[in-house]
């Protein structure tokens, strides 16, 4: 005769009635929250300063979520004497987050390094217009962006 | 079609077995116009010879991969136009057909004239392209004799116009200005040669 | 007090009111008791910060939301009956408490026919299944309805006459007069009588029939076919909302209490423990023995999947019946023998 | 061979119903229904509980992927495509850039073909452990879902610790992997290499996986109830698999053993030591069990990829604008639903002609049909289940 096998049904009711045990991993998210990865795609930073209105961004963005205005400034000459320069001013830069699908690309293509991904995640509105971010309220992102993680070798 | 230096870098024996496969399949399938480059093998048969070539690859290649249209035509609405200068503007319908046992792969394909978008169906051969062929029928408004059921399978009842049409312009596009229009600075590249590569 | 004792509609309104504060007690205790276990055999919290500490409030705190919804009647729907459904589903098991002995003394009304009385009251709560069904003018409903009708016809047969094995054992159909046939000494070891459970008296298998067949009748996993989320989305709840819906969810709770009672008193006991007095520890012992049924539905409920339509009826007709029957001719022939 | 759906009506007309004659019901089920994964339309001509055909609507999802997409360039389209089939998001990107490398006549360095291969096989696991917790949920079983979606978090949280992303990746690119961004300087764009305790996390999270593989052979594979609702139901014969390009593990359950990780290299799989698992009968518990096995295979695959993780660049030289000359490619990929292909015409520009994107979900749920007629009501949803599809891959 075989050996006597349990019944699948109540194996499987040992496996729940272990876990009913267990320690619950939950995070209660309002109250605990996991800490997300450097790398993790929470919003985008802008550093005003370092952005030269060269539209690369928006042009790459294949949402075309990203709005850039911007003019040139004549800018007096450094050494008496010298030559003027004129020096790109960015008037408006506006990513609209109801759009934007967290592909990366502007970040990626910027050459000037103007654009850093931020984790944060915690800017939900309760109207849609809201997710329209500006140039100012996507350089406060700025001082989220964490340092690049140590890589593997 | 130009030959690229991927193809040209595999072994020579990988590339002369994949000719050989494909002129075994263009046998077959009755096709004198064949290709095989980067590996795929693209049989070009007339309307007339798209059920007997797909009855006589099917003991070979059970497996029924796929059905889709192309549409070629010079004056788009959408995206860029194809170089050629004498391109005939027609539809291209293709199958792909592939085995289960060392991996061949093979596609199929037709020329259909503008005027005279018409196929027979592969159902009774491949019973998998009834949804493709739906798909292709509104997508490019080719027409499928003697398909059972050539209804709408993506598009709502009563939507006019055929999406995939090279003519179909893409309305997000139309209605929103590309907001990269203003050119403030030049583009980094062009006055940064260094930057030509990223590695 | 004893005037108020002595006048019949004054006691009978006084026991009715006990009633239906015991029953929807227990019931949300019992609801309580599925979210909080439910979620810890599947790895989460549940219910959390209702009331303050492990969420003990978050049933009546569903309550409180669902009085608050707007009651939809479907335009389709046979008003008078859709509204009566519900009712008759909770009613059903608030008869059945009639009859459970929680002591000796404690019992509203210890019937002659009581188990009897019982079975048939309590299937009547599936008659709210079959008319919610039927009126609420749905697609999902009614053939959740014709579910739950088909399963009551399945599986109250073996439910029936899994009991009648106790009957014959204890003799009597009087709810007490089956406790008490379990508090008498099954075997004396030496001068010492040792009074047994009917499960442990050769009832065993009426005792797994019973629990399957109640399983079906309160539409439980694996049994839970007429509400069915992932096929007939609820079955007959589909269209329920607002207070309605709370009072299905009340009966449904309520039944398992009701039910998981009965089991108690059949085949546990009851009331009775040995070595402890029944007249003050009877409703403990009692609600102790429930809380381990209780348990054990829940537990079922969050291990196992669904059985197929022609499953259940075939496990009913094939299986169940069958077994039932021999059950009960053994037990005839040994309560002859002996 | 195609059955016709009246043929089968009548079939099962004459075999059920000898005297009472009663009139079919339609049944809908969904497009808003909680087990047809989306928003999937299933039209029932029903008998009581027995199905006499089933007509599914789709396209409620349909959001013309190969029309976007020739209006964008190879580096746009790559963000796009992992949104097809968004339970296994990394290896939607892998067929599309290998099929632009091969075009461009490139390759990625190993390093990079090692990564991918290391994160197609995690999506693989990711999706594959959301249906083996999933396909119990719609038999009623609740709860394993919640402990393999755990386990799921863990791989997906390797997957966003390299990426950046959980389910959209976005992290291939041609001629490589996702590289150090833009011509700065800035030290807080480094190159997207695996970050640190990347291996040996992988190494635990493996550890895991086989773990809970195991608790679901004993909660959901040794239970009578879910072998008495899956094995002999729904059953695809192999020649009906073929003819409808049923892929992936829905074919290899039929007894067919084909994958084409083992014929195609568009990722070096030949590298690496693992088997196929082949089923015997096609029906949902072999469907079931293909999955389950999968995973298993997976977990080997990426401890042995760990082990021969070579170094070197991420990148192969690509010019700083991508633009494929004029050529067509089929490439496809053993994705976990099964074969996905892109067909790229590119005629020179910087975004494609025509891209035929050929999704695994939409030929096996093409089967349904035929499969549906003569089941009944909860099988219906068994079968669906156990075809695992994503109704975005469906209607791409």
């Amino acid at each position: 005769m075989a050996r006597f096998k349990i019944p699948g049904v109540f194996v499987g009711m040992g496996v729940t009635l272990k876990y009913l045990f267990k320690k619950v991993p939950t995070v209660q998210y309002p109250v605990e929250k996991e800490v997300p990865v450097p790398r993790a795609r929470g919003v985008i930073a802008l550093d005003t300063d370092a952005c030269t209105v060269c539209m690369l961004c928006a042009r790459e963005c294949p949402d075309w979520c990203i709005y850039i205005e911007g003019h040139k400034e004549e800018q007096p000459p450094s050494k008496p004497g010298g030559r003027a320069r004129t020096r790109a001013t960015l008037d408006r830069f506006d990513i609209d987050y109801a759009l934007c699908m967290y592909c990366g690309i502007c970040v990626e293509v910027c050459p000037f390094d103007a654009l850093f991904w931020s984790p944060e995640y915690e800017y939900s509105e309760g109207d849609i217009g809201a997710m329209l971010h500006g140039k100012e309220r996507l350089s406060e992102w700025l001082e989220t962006v964490p340092d690049p993680p140590a890589l593997e070798s | 079609m130009t030959e690229s230096p991927f193809d040209a870098a595999q072994e020579a024996p990988a590339r002369e077995a994949l000719a050989d496969a494909a002129a075994r399949f263009a046998d077959l399938a009755g096709s004198s116009d064949f290709t095989f480059e980067h590996g795929t093998i693209k049989l070009r048969v007339e309307r007339d010879g798209w059920i007997p070539a797909h009855e006589a690859l099917r003991t070979e290649l059970p497996f029924f991969s796929w059905l889709a249209g192309v549409d070629w035509a010079r004056d788009v609405a959408v995206g860029d136009p194809p170089v050629a200068e004498d391109l005939e503007d027609h539809y291209e319908v293709m199958s792909c057909l592939a085995d289960v046992t060392v991996g061949a792969s093979v596609i199929l394909s037709v020329d259909l004239p503008k005027d005279d978008a018409t196929l027979e169906t592969l159902t009774p051969v491949y019973g998998g392209a009834e949804w493709h062929e739906r798909e292709a029928h509104e997508m490019f408004g080719i027409d499928f004799r003697g398909h059972p059921n050539l209804v709408k399978l993506y598009l709502p009842d009563g939507f006019e116009g055929h999406p995939l049409r090279k003519s179909f312009p893409l309305l997000s596009r139309e209605v929103k200005p590309w907001p990269g229009t203003v050119d403030v600075e030049d583009m980094p590249s062009t006055e940064n040669p260094e930057a030509g590569d990223r590695s | 007090m004893n005037v108020l004792f002595d006048n019949f509609w004054a006691l009978l309104g006084i026991k009715l009111l006990l009633i239906v504060l015991v029953v929807m007690t227990t019931a949300l205790v019992v609801i309580y008791a599925e979210l909080k276990l439910g979620a810890h055999f599947q790895h989460r919290i549940g219910p959390y910060f209702a009331g303050g500490r492990w969420g003990w409030a978050q049933p009546l705190a569903d309550a409180l939301k669902f009085l608050q919804k707007e009651d939809i009647i479907p335009a389709a729907a046979d008003r008078v009956v859709f509204k009566a459904a519900p009712m008759v589903s909770l009613m059903a098991y608030f008869a059945v408490v009639v009859i459970i002995p929680f002591s000796p003394r404690l019992v509203v009304q210890d019937l002659d026919v009581g188990i009897f009385y019982a079975l048939a009251a309590g299937s009547l709560g599936t008659l709210g299944v079959l008319m919610a069904g039927w009126s609420s003018a749905n697609k999902y409903s009614l053939m959740g309805g014709l579910r739950a009708a088909a399963q009551l016809i399945a599986y109250e047969l073996p439910l029936v006459l899994a009991v009648v094995g106790v009957v014959i054992q204890a003799g009597t159909m009087s709810m007490v007069g089956i406790v008490e046939a379990q508090a008498e000494p099954a075997f004396h070891l030496g001068s010492v009588g040792i009074p047994l459970p009917f499960v442990l008296q050769g009832q065993l298998i009426g005792f797994i029939i019973f629990m399957i067949a109640m399983l079906a009748e309160l539409s439980r996993t694996p049994f839970d076919l007429p509400m069915a989320e992932s096929e007939l989305v609820m079955g007959y709840l589909t269209e329920y909302s607002g207070l309605r819906f709370t009072m299905f969810f009340l009966a449904e709770y309520a039944g398992i209490f009701v039910m998981s009672a009965l089991v108690s008193t059949l085949f546990l006991g009851g009331y009775f423990l040995p070595g402890l007095p029944s007249n003050v520890f009877g409703p403990v012992i009692l609600m102790g023995k429930t809380s381990v049924i209780i348990f054990l539905i829940i537990w079922f409920r969050w291990t196992w999947p669904r059985v197929r339509e022609d499953q259940l009826q075939g496990f009913a007709w094939r299986w169940l019946v069958p077994l039932a029957l021999a059950n009960l001719a053994v037990t005839a022939t040994l309560k002859v023998v002996f | 061979m195609t059955m016709d759906p009246r043929a089968a009506m009548h079939h099962s007309e004459v075999a059920v119903s000898v005297e009472l004659q009663t009139p079919d019901m339609t049944l809908n089920l969904g497009p808003q229904h909680p087990s047809t994964h989306g928003v999937l339309r299933l039209v029932a001509q029903v008998d009581g509980e027995r199905v006499e055909s089933v007509e599914p609507v789709v396209g409620y999802m349909h959001r013309g992927y190969e029309k976007l997409a020739e209006v964008r360039t190879y580096p746009q389209i790559t963000a796009l495509v992992n949104r097809i089939d968004w339970t296994s998001g990394f290896a939607n990107e892998i067929a599309f850039v290998v099929g632009a490398e091969r075009l461009m006549g490139i390759e990625a360095p190993p390093r990079a073909q090692w990564i991918r291969l290391i994160l197609t096989e995690m999506a693989r696991m990711a999706n594959h452990l959301v249906f083996v917790s999933s396909y119990p949920l719609e038999l009623g079983a609740t709860t394993p879902m919640f402990y393999a979606l755990h386990e799921r978090e863990r791989v997906l949280d390797l997957i966003e610790g390299v990426t950046g992303g959980r389910f959209h990746p976005n992290f291939n690119r041609i001629g490589g992997v996702k590289p150090a961004a833009g011509g700065g300087s800035s030290q807080k764009k480094l190159a997207q290499d695996l970050p640190k305790g990347f291996i040996d996390e992988t190494r635990f999270a493996m550890e895991k996986v086989f773990e809970i593989c195991d608790t679901m052979d004993k909660l959901i594979v040794g239970n009578e109830i879910f072998r008495g609702r899956t094995i002999g139901v729904g059953v695809i014969p192999p020649d009906q698999a073929l003819a409808y390009g049923v892929s992936g593990p829905n074919m290899r359950a039929t007894g067919i053993d084909f994958d084409i990780r083992k014929v195609d290299d568009y990722l070096p799989y030949s590298e690496f030591d693992f088997d196929v698992p082949v089923g015997e009968n096609g029906d949902c518990f072999d469907r079931y069990m293909m999955r389950l096995h999968e995973i298993r295979q997976s977990a080997r695959i990426i401890l042995q990829a760990l082990d021969t993780l070579p170094s070197g660049p991420l990148q192969a030289k690509v010019p700083r604008i991508i633009k494929i000359p004029r050529g067509e490619i089929y490439v496809r990929s053993e994705n976990p639903k099964g074969e996905m292909g892109y067909h790229i015409i590119s005629e020179g520009g910087r975004g494609p002609y025509r891209l035929k994107v050929r999704t695994a979900s939409f030929s096996n749920l093409s089967v349904l049909q035929w499969l549906l007629a003569g089941v009944l009501i909860p099988d219906i949803i068994a079968i669906l289940g156990s075809l695992d599809f994503v109704l975005g891959d469906v209607d791409r």
